[in-house]
């Protein structure tokens, strides 16, 4: 079966959540929906607090090219522009507040009926930006701009990713078991409009039914590739490197191979924005972890609020992290009054048995890094420098190739926070770039 | 703006104020593998004991003194250092014990208490608490305790008790010479090994022989270095390396010239070179991190080793082999970088 | 062989810094970084084979015919000195990262002890002057080996947390005092 | 013993020979001024004067007649040796001094979470934005310790870092190093600095710290020479050109989160420029100004409490303020 170099195996978890089927999380009171829920330039709010919103309308527009817009979850009233607390960040950032009317009413003329086969590309790229469409993986980089890549490259492979190598996590999984057509179409429209006559949806080997499902389903043209059970398969160079054996340089991106990867469910999304004409304005989120009463699949409304999830699916067990994303690389919350957003890939709440909140130790140089690190670097040596805060030999060291994907941290037996030594070791860097 | 909180407003105060749980925050990963340093330090120590035991059969109560000494001197040395010096106490992460085991095994079973207590002190105090604790030690504490009694103490530390089973006490403490030892002294005194004492295998591999107390038993320690493989603690490059390093230069100068030197399968077997390569040289520590780099380093320690043995003036020189190299691992940790992904080629 | 064993001899079993205990001083001055470790080696490399052979030739061709050996020691410093200040200037003018980073050590070969030393051992020991030269190259070879390990293990210290009293030079000392240790194994090796 | 001089004088003569050639060979131009201005330096390449080191700063303040003294950490007296070494006037910018804008201590503050990872303010910062409760305020882990090269900052008790006046240079790593903004140079003349950066409202500060500067605006109330800037988006900001050193503000802010630096600021009477006109005798609140008519007067140190009236009322500009 198709892999990688390096990687681990942690724990799967899945059985937790990924029989249950995706369930409609019903309509709230109250949305809030973070100005930037994206990767790269800011967007601006354009609609102020009194305003009749539709669902479906716009509320943002996007600043530059990297940048999209949000789009309101529901009919209501703005009832105010103020500041929460951002998933990401964990600082205040600016938020979009909108009173639900009930009603749910779309704003004018959505849904739309149109065939997205007999539209130009340009059409289906302003669809897609007009759409706010982002990687709904987690990483939640605008997809238009990862459709266009420049002129001097070719691009010869389209691999969707289905991987889903996170543990707990089953979003992607339950909707391509529920949802096979919209991921299978969302597919053909992105072909299209990358000039592609084939691509291959890369599913992990531990979803059987997944795999046969789409394979049963796929069109001729869309391949669909069993993958080894190891994590970090669905990251985007190594699923690249898994499938076509190719390396995406170092500082480069897939399309310096001739690759573009988009998550199954961006897919979907890029369906919804092409046939429908229908904005970003929900996910599929797996609310999971032994921390949560029921775990379950939903389907949730960009803006609802955490706390309101929560509740829905039972309550808190005994919590000592609520992660938004997966174990692996998702990002701890500190407080229940945050928002979903639509890189939320999933709720995870971990009892502290299940997580790690012990003190670090010295390295001993077991090497157990160097083994599991999927970009061949030596984790324990940049730790040592995060230590230190010695930025430039560790970007001697090859800091910027590091990918966070936390396997280094995952084997550590000293239990040393590897990849926040790297990521504050990259701050340092960035600053003293920014300071030249 | 107003900072305001994402929550809608709750109709049950108390179930508002039992939400505000206290949370952990950290960088991702949140989840992390079961494997830490004390289990890695458990593992090691329970692949010593079949060692350990064999050199308690053969040399009986005064074996089992000088490894209870030396654990509990090195604990004691570990936690006062630490405690002296206000750092953390780590005696709980078994690294103190496991040095003691080792440097007890690489006594010989006669070693008086205050011999062993000094080579703790060098050992954990000079070897590894100097230089900043476990993990930060650019040299194996417990051979650095050996080496360090060896040649200050060189009578105390070649008087090697003969070897008897455990139920046939008797009460005079014989003493005798290491198979490496009545080797070099064959070849020094009458230029051939024709003239060493019955240089059986069978005896050394079982640990019928005289010798540090947890260096006679080859099968014992093949044993214990086969479960730290099995359970992924080492990696296979570091000692099959270095005995076949071994195995190849003694096998080549055998070939060459039987009457000179002894056999591959002597070498193997006789000394420290299993103690050596399975547990010594394969501290994580104190050795390369990539495998390639485990490769040189373990061919390195092979070539000294064999050369002090050969030609050099102690009839062992498995502690001075590691020793060395250990000081070369900076350097071989600098020329084995693995390949980073996506590298330009 | 016997240039083999000599060499050997020279290197490792009698190694000027961890068994004779000369050029103590740049090895603790000059040890931090391997580059500069690479370039100290190299320089006493060069300075020592050559103050063998120019001290070899005057010691044979002018002190003993003059019966002057009384003067050995000085007019050896001289040379010696001569030499330090030519390769001063070459490397300024060559490397100049290389003569900051050597500060006032490279100056320092000039009374280091191990290039006097080697320079006196070769008279002392009878060698003829090829035997000298190759001893010295030994000799410096040793020096440069023992500079570059102890240099790599020095830069990793960068990143250890040594008790806050021995960082430096104490911890130095003692991974030097270790390594003599460890190099003592090769005693009895030749001769 | 000829023999011997011969000898000896021969090999001197032969070596100076090749190295006289070889010098001109392989002759580099140096400046020996680079070394005599580095040796005024303070040597702990700090980098804050943005050269890689006291060694390059050296080289390129000599060799470039249009450098400035770019660093911050020099004194007076190094300053004016290496002048005269150069040749020229380097203007050196007036001694700075770091203080600390907080003073939110944790047992005046409220944590957000319960932070696990490096003992380092960047590092908690990029997790969630830091444990603090307030996203202005001190994190408390000692970064600003730790990069200090004058071990001029110390972690108190109290968990907030405190400056040692008497070791701080002014070089800026501290500021550069704190990840919330909190360290500020202040001249060190100056005397007032307002210990809280908070951008909230008291309202919202109430539940986060205890101590922090609730833009009353009392303090620019009290100001006489309108130097305190207030607003209710900004912690009130006192402009040190216009600070005359009253100490007005210190009293009246209700929080009392307006520090002043410890080192007691004295003034000195040049008795070259002292005409004995016995005017700041007169003036002095402090009685600290003795002396006789005519004659240059004395400032008794240990009365003097620095408050400059002095140095405005001289006639002839005989009194300059200086740090005890």
């Amino acid at each position: 079966m198709k892999t990688f170099k390096g990687g681990i195996h942690p724990p799967e978890e899945k059985q937790l959540v990924k029989d249950n089927p995706i369930v409609d999380f019903p309509l709230s009171s109250r949305y809030h929906v973070l100005v930037q829920q994206h990767l790269g330039a800011p967007a601006k709010p354009v609609v102020k607090a009194g305003d009749e919103v539709k669902k479906g309308q716009v509320l943002s527009e996007p600043l530059g090219f990297v940048s999209v817009p949000v789009h309101a979850p529901t009919s209501g009233r703005v009832r105010e522009i103020g500041r929460i607390v951002h998933p990401v960040t964990g600082l205040l950032a600016p938020c979009i507040v909108i009173d639900a009317d009930g009603r749910d009413e779309w704003a004018h003329g959505l849904p739309l009926e149109r065939d997205p086969f007999a539209m130009s590309r340009e059409e289906l790229m302003d669809a897609i930006k007009a759409a706010g469409v982002v990687g709904m993986g987690g990483a939640t980089f605008p997809t238009h701009v990862k459709l266009s890549p420049p002129k001097d490259k070719t691009i010869d492979t389209f691999i969707v990713n289905g991987a889903e190598c996170e543990p707990y996590l089953s979003s992607d999984h339950r909707l391509m078991l529920e949802q096979p057509e919209r991921v299978l179409k969302g597919t053909g429209v992105i072909m299209k409009v990358l000039g592609l006559n084939r691509a291959t949806i890369a599913i992990e080997a531990n979803k059987p039914d997944a795999l046969r499902l789409m394979r049963e389903k796929a069109p001729a043209e869309i391949q669909v590739e069993a993958l080894k059970v190891k994590y970090p398969q669905g990251a985007e160079k190594q699923l690249i490197n898994a499938l076509t054996g190719r390396e995406v340089p170092s500082g480069g991106l897939p399309m310096d191979v001739g690759a573009v990867v988009q998550n199954a469910g961006t897919c979907a999304a890029v369906w919804d924005a092409c046939a429908r004409g229908i904005p970003l304005i929900e996910r599929i989120t797996s609310v999971t972890g032994r921390g949560i009463m029921q775990p379950k699949n939903i389907r949730v409304r960009v803006g609802t609020p955490l706390r309101e999830v929560i509740d829905f699916c039972g309550g808190l067990n005994s919590v000592a992290k609520i992660i938004f994303g997966g174990p692996m690389m998702g990002i701890a919350q500190f407080t229940q009054d945050i928002a979903i957003m639509k890189g939320t890939s999933g709720v995870l709440v971990l009892r502290e048995e299940d997580t790690n909140i012990t003190a670090y130790s010295a390295c001993i140089s077991c090497g157990r890094c160097v083994e599991a690190c999927p970009m061949g670097l030596i984790p324990s040596v940049l730790s040592k420098l995060g230590e230190k805060g010695m930025h430039q030999k560790a970007v001697e060291n090859n800091l910027l190739d590091c990918v966070e994907c936390g396997s280094c941290t995952y084997v550590c037996p000293a239990n040393r926070p590897i990849v926040h030594f790297v990521k504050h070791l990259k701050a340092l860097s960035r600053a003293a770039g920014a300071k030249k | 703006m107003k900072n305001i909180s994402a929550s809608n407003p709750a109709e049950d105060p108390v179930k508002e104020q039992a939400a505000k749980l206290s949370v952990y925050v950290s960088s991702s990963p949140h989840v992390h593998s079961t494997e830490d340093v004390p289990w890695i330090m458990r593992q090691v120590i329970y692949a010593l004991i079949p060692g350990a035991l064999v050199g308690v059969y053969f040399f009986g109560i005064p074996a089992l003194r000088v490894i209870a000494v030396a654990i509990v001197s090195c604990v004691v040395m570990e936690a006062l250092w630490q405690k002296l010096t206000a750092s953390p106490v780590t005696i709980k992460d078994g690294s103190a014990v496991l040095t003691g085991l080792l440097l007890a095994m690489n006594l010989p079973s006669g070693a008086p208490w205050w011999l062993v207590v000094i080579g703790s002190l060098v050992a954990i105090i000079i070897a590894k608490q100097l230089f900043g604790g476990i993990g930060n030690n650019p040299f194996n504490p417990a051979l650095v305790g050996r080496v360090f009694l060896l040649i200050s103490f060189p009578v105390a530390m070649t008087t090697w008790p003969e070897p008897r089973s455990f139920f046939s006490q008797a009460a005079d403490a014989a003493t005798g010479a290491t198979p490496l030892g009545a080797l070099k002294t064959a070849i020094f005194e009458h230029g051939t090994i024709a003239a060493a004492p019955g240089l059986n295998l069978m005896d050394p591999f079982l640990g019928n022989v005289g010798g540090s107390l947890g260096e006679i038993s080859a099968l014992a320690l093949i044993l214990g270095g086969i479960y730290l493989i099995a359970r992924r603690i080492i990696t296979w490059h570091i000692p099959v390396v270095y005995i076949a390093t071994v195995a190849v230069l003694t096998g080549i100068l055998w070939l060459v010239n039987p009457e000179g030197y002894a056999s591959p399968a002597f070498h193997l077997v006789a000394g420290g070179l299993m103690l050596g390569a399975f547990f010594m040289a394969t501290d994580m520590v104190t050795s390369p991190i990539t495998n390639t780099g485990k490769v040189v380093f373990a061919i390195g320690c092979g070539v000294i080793t064999v050369v002090i043995r050969l030609w050099g003036g102690y009839p062992e020189g498995v502690s001075f082999a590691i020793l060395i190299m250990n000081a070369f691992v900076p350097l071989i940790n600098r020329a084995t970088k693995p390949a980073k992904f996506g590298a330009v080629r | 062989m016997y240039y083999i064993l000599l060499i050997v001899g020279a290197a490792l079993v009698n190694n000027f810094v961890l068994a004779r205990f000369l050029g103590i001083c740049p090895f603790m001055g000059v040890s931090k970084s391997i580059d500069t470790a690479v370039g100290m080696s190299m320089a006493v490399i060069f300075v020592m084979t050559l103050a063998s052979f120019v001290t070899w030739l005057i010691n044979f061709y002018l002190l003993v015919p003059f019966d002057l050996q009384y003067l050995q020691t000085i007019a050896f410093i001289l040379v010696i000195a001569a030499l330090v200040q030519l390769v001063e200037m070459i490397i300024q003018r060559v490397s100049p990262p290389l003569y900051q980073a050597l500060g006032i050590y490279l100056p320092l070969i000039t009374t280091n002890c191990a290039v006097l030393g080697v320079a006196i051992l070769n008279i002392q020991l009878g060698y003829n002057l090829l035997d000298a030269c190759i001893f010295a190259a030994g000799a410096a070879l040793g020096f440069g080996l023992a500079l570059v390990i102890f240099a790599g293990m020095r830069e990793d210290f960068e990143l250890n947390t040594i008790p806050e009293a021995f960082r430096g030079t104490p911890i130095a000392l003692v991974t030097a005092g270790i390594l003599s240790l460890a190099f003592m194994g090769f005693s009895g090796l030749v001769k | 013993m000829i023999s011997s001089i011969l000898l000896l004088g021969g090999i001197g003569f032969l070596a100076a020979l090749v190295l006289g050639i070889s010098a001109v060979t392989f002759a580099v131009k140096m400046d020996p001024r680079e070394q005599e201005v580095l040796d005024q330096l303070p040597g702990a390449n700090c980098g804050a004067c943005g050269y890689a080191g006291c060694a390059a700063f050296a080289h390129e303040i000599t060799v470039n007649p249009e450098a400035e003294m770019a660093c911050p950490a020099v004194n007076e007296k190094a300053l004016e040796a290496i002048s005269a070494v150069l040749g020229r006037s380097l203007g050196g910018s007036a001694p700075l001094i770091a203080c600390i804008r907080c003073k939110g201590a944790p047992a005046e503050t409220t944590n957000r979470y319960g932070y696990i990872g490096p003992k380092d303010c960047r590092a908690a910062q990029i997790v969630a934005g830091g444990p603090k409760g307030c996203q202005y305020g001190c994190l408390g882990l000692g970064t600003c310790e730790e990069v200090c090269p004058f071990e001029a900052i110390i972690m108190g008790e109290d968990g907030l870092p405190r400056v040692i006046e008497s070791l701080c240079t002014g070089c800026g790593k501290c500021v550069s190093a704190c990840p919330r903004g909190i360290i500020q140079l202040i001249p060190r003349t100056g005397n007032y600095w307002v210990g809280c950066v908070s951008k909230d409202t008291a309202k919202e500060m109430k539940p986060l710290c205890k101590v922090g500067c609730i833009k009353c605006g009392i303090c620019g109330d009290v100001c006489p020479f309108d130097a305190i800037t207030v607003s209710k988006t900004a912690s009130a900001e006192i402009d040190q050109d216009k600070c005359q050193r009253c100490g007005l503000c210190v009293s009246a802010c209700p929080t009392g989160v307006i520090s002043a630096l410890s080192v007691p600021r004295k003034v000195h009477i040049i008795a070259e420029k002292c005409k004995g006109c016995s005017i700041c005798e007169q003036v002095c609140p402090a009685e600290a100004i003795s002396g006789k008519v005519k004659e240059p007067y004395l400032v008794n140190e240990g009365k003097c409490i620095g408050c400059g009236l002095c140095i405005e009322k001289c006639p002839s500009d005989a009194i300059e303020r200086i740090i005890s």
